[in-house]
């Protein structure tokens, strides 16, 4: 165990040596402090993962919102109606995006396993893509492959509004009984919020978008608040590998807390002159 | 008192078509008599910020708008726009317009027919319109680099180096103020990161009201200077700039967020009463859903 | 089946450790690709991809109207409307223009008078003087969806000049300036029917305050007061809200904030009656109503502005920070290759 | 007098009030307005992202407009001839009028950039997943978006929204205690807003204790959000009625009133004949 934190302490340390030596030369000058944080953070995400693959015990906290899935749809299949999934409006070159398809995988196996119908309207073509590939792998995972067809998944438009308005559409009329909205939003997360509700669906959203997580919090029943949604598929998952990097996501976090104090200890008492040292600077941040 | 609680939990219950057709009615009728609803309006410190530092730029300074909505969001963004460019050719500022929305050229052409002709402004010699360009963070990049890698003509067809305004300027280091007007992605957020905090340039933003609480934490951080928020926002900008212009013998219609504004109170008040109302039935209710254990 | 199945992966690792390190790298070529050419091959290969949405938008509706599923009559319209994009995007451009070229001096006037009739004109000396110094080649303002209309107008104006051209702008130009077909359907079609469904939210947003902002605990209470707040002090009508309205309502905020904690309510009532003639007696006493008088805690603007600049602004960054760390270890998970959504 | 402008005007003033007609319940013209709209959405982003992507930036850069008259070495001609043949292929064999691809290549770059091939193959993998068999192919150009999106966030997010945001966390001590203050309660805010998202450790004793204060800092954001929302989506509202009151202008013959009058009418008649088969009314 210690040897390996040994090992990485070592590899980080010869990474950013060789950087230091190539410093304005072979590297960029002026984000030094961006290089060393990736690194830092690389090193104890992958700690992290490593210590969990050779079977180490990680508590993670439960989240009301990712408990009430299965539940979710345990309860359209008990209505003998459909399970609706957005995938936000965001194309594959939003992280949130991924995440989102991601969870969608792990719905689209309870779906199966449970034999309820699943529609995915998206409103990108490549997401409609990679949200069939994920959906087609669940299925089998589920041993229902023959459950899976194509337009499970269907495109509808690239338009915001236009993608909004065919979504409402399909809810007023199909009247799904659990709806996620797991993905990147903007405007429309209240339009298909309200609706949603208005239909007395169940509704799960998950969103990276701050500005839209408020009208989630109010119109749904449960909401993945920012980072919880992007936890949310390795929690989902149970691999080991995807739980340590929650850890050490949550190291990082408690690493950026202590900077942050230290920066604002350190700053008040070069305020009163105490310490001709400025923090700020030694940290490459000014 | 039974009555009047019966009525409260009638209130409360009430089908939500009602509450749109009390929405529909608060926008409605300012907009319909607005001699019964006039308002003072006063600027927040954020739109005085604003408008002190445009205010500040000297005559003949190059100023870049950068024109980030559309018709959708116009309503919000447009009266800014429209005050912000009455400000800058009052000052013989010279403009340079881009867009990083498709439909940001429009707007822009529009604001600047609406606006140019008042203060003789030439197309070309006081004013170019770049037009847009494709690819977000990408373009504010480029621009900040070397404009001709991204645009080599403008939204005419013209050469850049015809253009007269174009002279001499390279690259946004050239300019003296960036101004964004944004309704989302890519936007201000962009311009800061890429621009405005590597180049050390001066910048201020105009905003759709629900972007606000995303932009805050630079302008706190004084990586923006000001903020104008949505339509209330542009009113104000558009009282401070309009008033100091008349100080300055030039006359400005009132704008039209100015105009706009006593419905905007109208429907805020009407949503924070029915809030207040909920509220009172929910007081009222409250002990019969607490027994009943919904969540 | 390597092809298949581990290439996607290596390609994704590849790139994502490629365009990370190439941010530090000091090679000018590698720059370049990381700050422009690595999104603008993603938004080529997307521009690719719509048309594959397009298409399968397409199969939907066109097998609802074969099938004759329910509402498949709307399916027609959805199959026309898109039809008409690409008629007007790429078969049909519109964008005449009409061009003069040495334009008789002494007919100006005439030529204002013609343009008059298909364009408003705000100052007509403005635009003498404009036509005067382009004398040699000038462009109508104005310009032409249909040929016939242009060829009309051209016909009007041919004795005003020595040469007068109908064009029109190159393809590609179409979408971008208005008088094209593409333009007319963005403005007649598009923009209202975006735009209202946007403001749709403005209804939607009023119920859903209604039903949400209730003081069902004190997580939901300081939601409430923040937004009440917010509402009322960012518009001019929260600047004429006398004093005594504003402590009245602190008074009741501070009621709703404990309302969870006491069930009684002839407590509840009793400390907010007690602190509301409290307040209007200080205010008696001092005289608040005199502008300078009035704490400035006592003007709802103040208290918003003084909300989101701090406590929003906090939260905020919390947020920005949190969903920053979800962000970055996603994806160091897909640059390790143990996330894989394909 | 444009008769297309004018037509222009009524249609939009029906479009707009089709949707509308959403907030009473679902009915013909929402359906018809809301089919009309994803049909000429998906057109008009595949035409924009076509004339505004593939063509200028993509044909663009791999066949920059040259001298016609210049001479030009062997391989240049070979790779124009290639132009001219997805030229033929555009114009159905001459048939059309030249439009994508115009005489000498496309004006905007002035060198030829061979690295594009890259984008333009994947972007026809993603097209070869109409092919079953070629299908899997488009695997790797999302494969590259994935792998790019990393890298690109990764960095971006490291950089400006954790370290910039870092180098917030000092306050200035040398405001009064109000902006002191001020600063302390950012401060606290952001700290215990943090503490909130932690996963692995259980929210009880101080952690938990922490994390409700990073709760209330957390709805106030929401609450504020939820204030600058209303007030935005209000001033759409407000722009759209502006659009219906010039509509209803004498010049457009009142177009807003007279199509209110008849879609009120009609959608009454429908109500009416509407109901007895209607159990599922949208409230």
């Amino acid at each position: 165990m210690n040897n390996k934190l040994l090992l990485i302490g070592i590899v980080s340390f010869i990474i950013i040596f060789v950087y230091w030596l190539g410093y304005g030369l072979l590297f960029v000058e002026g984000n030094s402090a961006t290089f060393i944080g990736i690194i830092l953070v690389s090193s104890t995400i992958f700690f992290y993962i490593d210590a969990a693959r050779s079977g180490k015990e990680i508590y993670l906290r439960p989240i009301a919102g990712l408990k009430a899935i299965e539940e979710a749809v345990g309860r359209a299949t008990e209505m003998g109606k459909s399970v609706l999934f957005v995938p936000g409006i965001s194309d594959m070159d939003q992280v949130d995006t991924v995440a989102g398809i991601n969870i969608l995988g792990h719905v689209a196996e309870i779906t199966a396993k449970y034999e309820t119908d699943l529609n995915v309207p998206t409103c990108r073509a490549i997401v409609m893509e990679s949200a069939r590939e994920s959906c087609r792998e669940s299925y089998l995972r589920a041993g229902r492959p023959d459950l899976y067809y194509d337009d499970i998944v269907h495109y509808i438009s690239d338009d915001q509004f236009a993608y909004a308005a065919g979504v409402n559409g399909v809810m007023i009329r199909e009247k799904p009984a659990a709806c996620f909205y797991q993905g990147k939003f903007y405007a429309e997360s209240l339009l298909l919020a309200e609706t949603g509700n208005s239909i007395g669906a169940i509704q799960i959203a998950g969103t990276g978008s701050a500005s839209q997580i408020p009208f989630f919090v109010t119109a749904c029943d449960y909401t993945l608040i920012g980072e919880e949604f992007f936890a949310a598929s390795a929690y989902l998952s149970n691999k080991p590998e995807l739980i340590g990097s929650i850890k050490g996501q949550d190291i990082v976090k408690f690493m950026v807390i202590v900077i942050m104090i230290t920066v604002f200890v350190f700053d008040t008492v070069r305020q009163m002159g105490l310490l001709d040292f400025n923090i700020l600077t030694f940290l490459g941040l000014n | 008192m039974d009555i009047l609680k019966k009525i409260f939990i009638a209130l409360g219950s009430m089908d939500r078509r009602f509450i749109f057709l009390l929405v529909g009615f608060s926008v409605l009728l300012p907009k319909l008599y607005p001699d019964f609803f006039t308002l003072p309006i006063k600027a927040s410190s954020h739109s005085e910020r604003v408008f002190a530092e445009i205010d500040a730029l000297e005559n003949g300074a190059k100023v870049l708008v950068s024109f980030e909505y559309g018709p959708s969001t116009k309503p919000e963004i447009h009266p800014s726009a429209i005050a912000l460019l009455n400000h800058l050719f009052s000052k013989d500022i010279k403009v340079y317009a881009v867009a990083l929305w498709p439909d940001g050229n429009f707007m822009a052409t529009e604001a600047f027919s609406a606006v140019a002709e008042k203060y003789g402004k030439q197309y070309g010699k006081d004013y170019v319109n770049l037009g847009y360009k494709p690819g977000g963070e990408a373009v504010v990049k480029g621009l900040a680099s070397d404009i001709r890698t991204m645009y080599t003509v403008d939204l005419l067809g013209n050469e850049l180096d015809e253009i007269i305004v174009m002279e001499n300027v390279k690259n946004l280091l050239d300019f003296d103020f960036i101004f964004s007007l944004s309704a989302g992605y890519p936007g201000s957020k962009e311009w800061v990161q890429f621009a405005c905090d590597p180049l050390g340039i001066p910048m201020s933003t105009g905003c759709t009201s629900i972007q606000v609480t995303d932009i805050i934490p630079y302008v706190e951080n004084d990586q923006i200077k000001g903020i104008l928020s949505g339509m209330p926002g542009a009113a104000e900008y558009e009282q401070l700039v309009r008033n100091t212009l008349s100080l300055r013998g030039i006359d400005v219609n009132p704008g039209k967020a100015s105009i706009n504004m006593a419905a905007q109170s109208m429907a805020h008040i009407v949503i924070v009463m029915l809030i207040i109302l909920g509220n009172i039935t929910y007081y009222l209710t409250r002990k019969s859903t607490k027994k009943g254990g919904v969540k | 089946m390597f092809l298949k199945r581990q290439m996607p992966t290596i390609i994704a690792i590849s790139v994502g450790l490629f365009i990370l390190f190439g941010h530090f790298i000091n090679y000018e070529p590698i720059q370049h690709f990381v700050d422009n050419d690595a999104t603008q091959w993603f938004d080529i290969i997307a521009s690719f991809a719509i048309f594959l949405g397009a298409l399968n938008m397409l199969k939907l509706q066109v097998l609802k109207v074969a099938k004759k599923q329910k509402n498949w009559q709307y399916s027609i319209l959805a199959i026309l409307g898109f039809a008409f994009a690409i008629f007007a995007g790429f078969f049909f451009r519109g964008a005449n223009y009409v061009n003069l070229t040495e334009i008789d001096p002494d007919k100006v006037t005439q030529l204002i008078t013609h343009i008059s009739t298909i364009q408003d004109i705000k100052d007509p000396l403005l635009m003498k003087k404009s036509i005067n110094s382009s004398l040699a080649d000038y462009e109508i303002p104005k310009i032409f969806i249909s040929r016939s209309n242009a060829n009309h107008f051209a016909g009007l104006v041919s004795g005003l000049a020595t040469d007068v051209t109908v064009g029109s702008k190159p393809w590609g130009a179409h979408v971008q300036i208005e008088g094209s077909l593409f333009s007319w359907m963005f403005f007649k079609v598009f923009t209202p029917l975006s735009s209202t469904m946007f403001a749709l939210l403005a209804f939607f947003v009023a119920s859903a305050s209604y039903r949400a902002f209730r003081i069902r605990n004190f997580e939901a209470t300081l939601l409430l007061v923040a937004g009440i707040i917010l509402m009322i002090g960012r518009v001019p009508v929260g600047e004429l809200i006398p004093w005594w309205v504003v402590s009245t309502l602190i008074v009741f905020g501070f009621g709703a904030l404990i309302a969870p904690l006491i069930m009684d309510k002839k407590i509840l009532f009793g400390i907010i009656f007690c602190g509301f003639f409290a307040s209007i007696g200080l205010g008696i006493i001092f005289d608040w109503s005199l502008a300078v008088n009035t704490p400035e805690i006592l003007s709802i603007t103040n208290i918003s502005e003084w909300i989101f600049d701090y406590p929003t602004a906090a939260g905020s960054r919390a947020i920005m920070i949190g969903i920053a760390l979800g962000i970055i270890a996603t994806s160091f998970r897909i640059i390790l290759g143990i996330e894989k959504p394909f | 007098m444009d008769y297309m402008e004018i037509f222009g005007v009524w249609l939009s003033v029906f479009l707009t009030l089709s949707i509308f007609s959403y907030l009473y319940k679902d009915n013909p013209f929402y359906k018809a307005a809301e089919h009309l709209y994803i049909g000429v959405s998906a057109g008009y982003v595949a035409v924009i992202s076509f004339w505004q992507q593939i063509q200028p930036n993509l044909f663009g850069r791999l066949w920059p407009r040259i001298d016609g008259n210049a001479e030009m070495g062997i391989l240049k001609s070979i790779w124009y001839s290639i132009y001219e043949f997805l030229n033929w292929l555009s114009t159905l064999g001459g048939w059309l009028d030249r439009s994508i691809f115009p005489e000498n290549g496309i004006k905007g770059f002035d060198q030829i950039s061979f690295i594009y091939i890259i984008p333009f193959i994947l972007g026809i993998f993603m097209l070869l997943r109409l092919v079953p068999k070629l299908g899997w192919l488009a695997r790797w150009a999302i494969a590259y978006i994935v792998g790019m999106a990393a890298g690109l966030r990764f960095y971006g997010f490291l950089n400006s929204d954790i370290l910039m945001q870092v180098k917030a966390a000092t306050v200035d001590f040398s405001g009064d205690w109000w902006s002191i203050f001020n600063g302390l309660i950012l401060l606290v805010g952001t700290l215990s807003g943090l503490v909130y998202f932690f996963f692995s450790k259980e929210q009880s004793g101080i952690v938990g204790k922490v994390s409700k204060i990073g709760i209330y800092f957390l709805m106030i954001k929401f609450g504020a959000s939820f204030g600058f929302a209303v007030m935005g989506r209000i001033s759409l509202l407000i722009g759209r009625f502006d659009d219906l009151i010039i509509s209803n202008s004498a010049e457009n013959f009142h177009a807003t009133m007279w199509i209110t009058c008849i879609m009120i009418l009609l959608l009454a008649i429908w109500a009416f004949l509407e109901k007895p088969n209607n159990g599922d009314a949208v409230s």
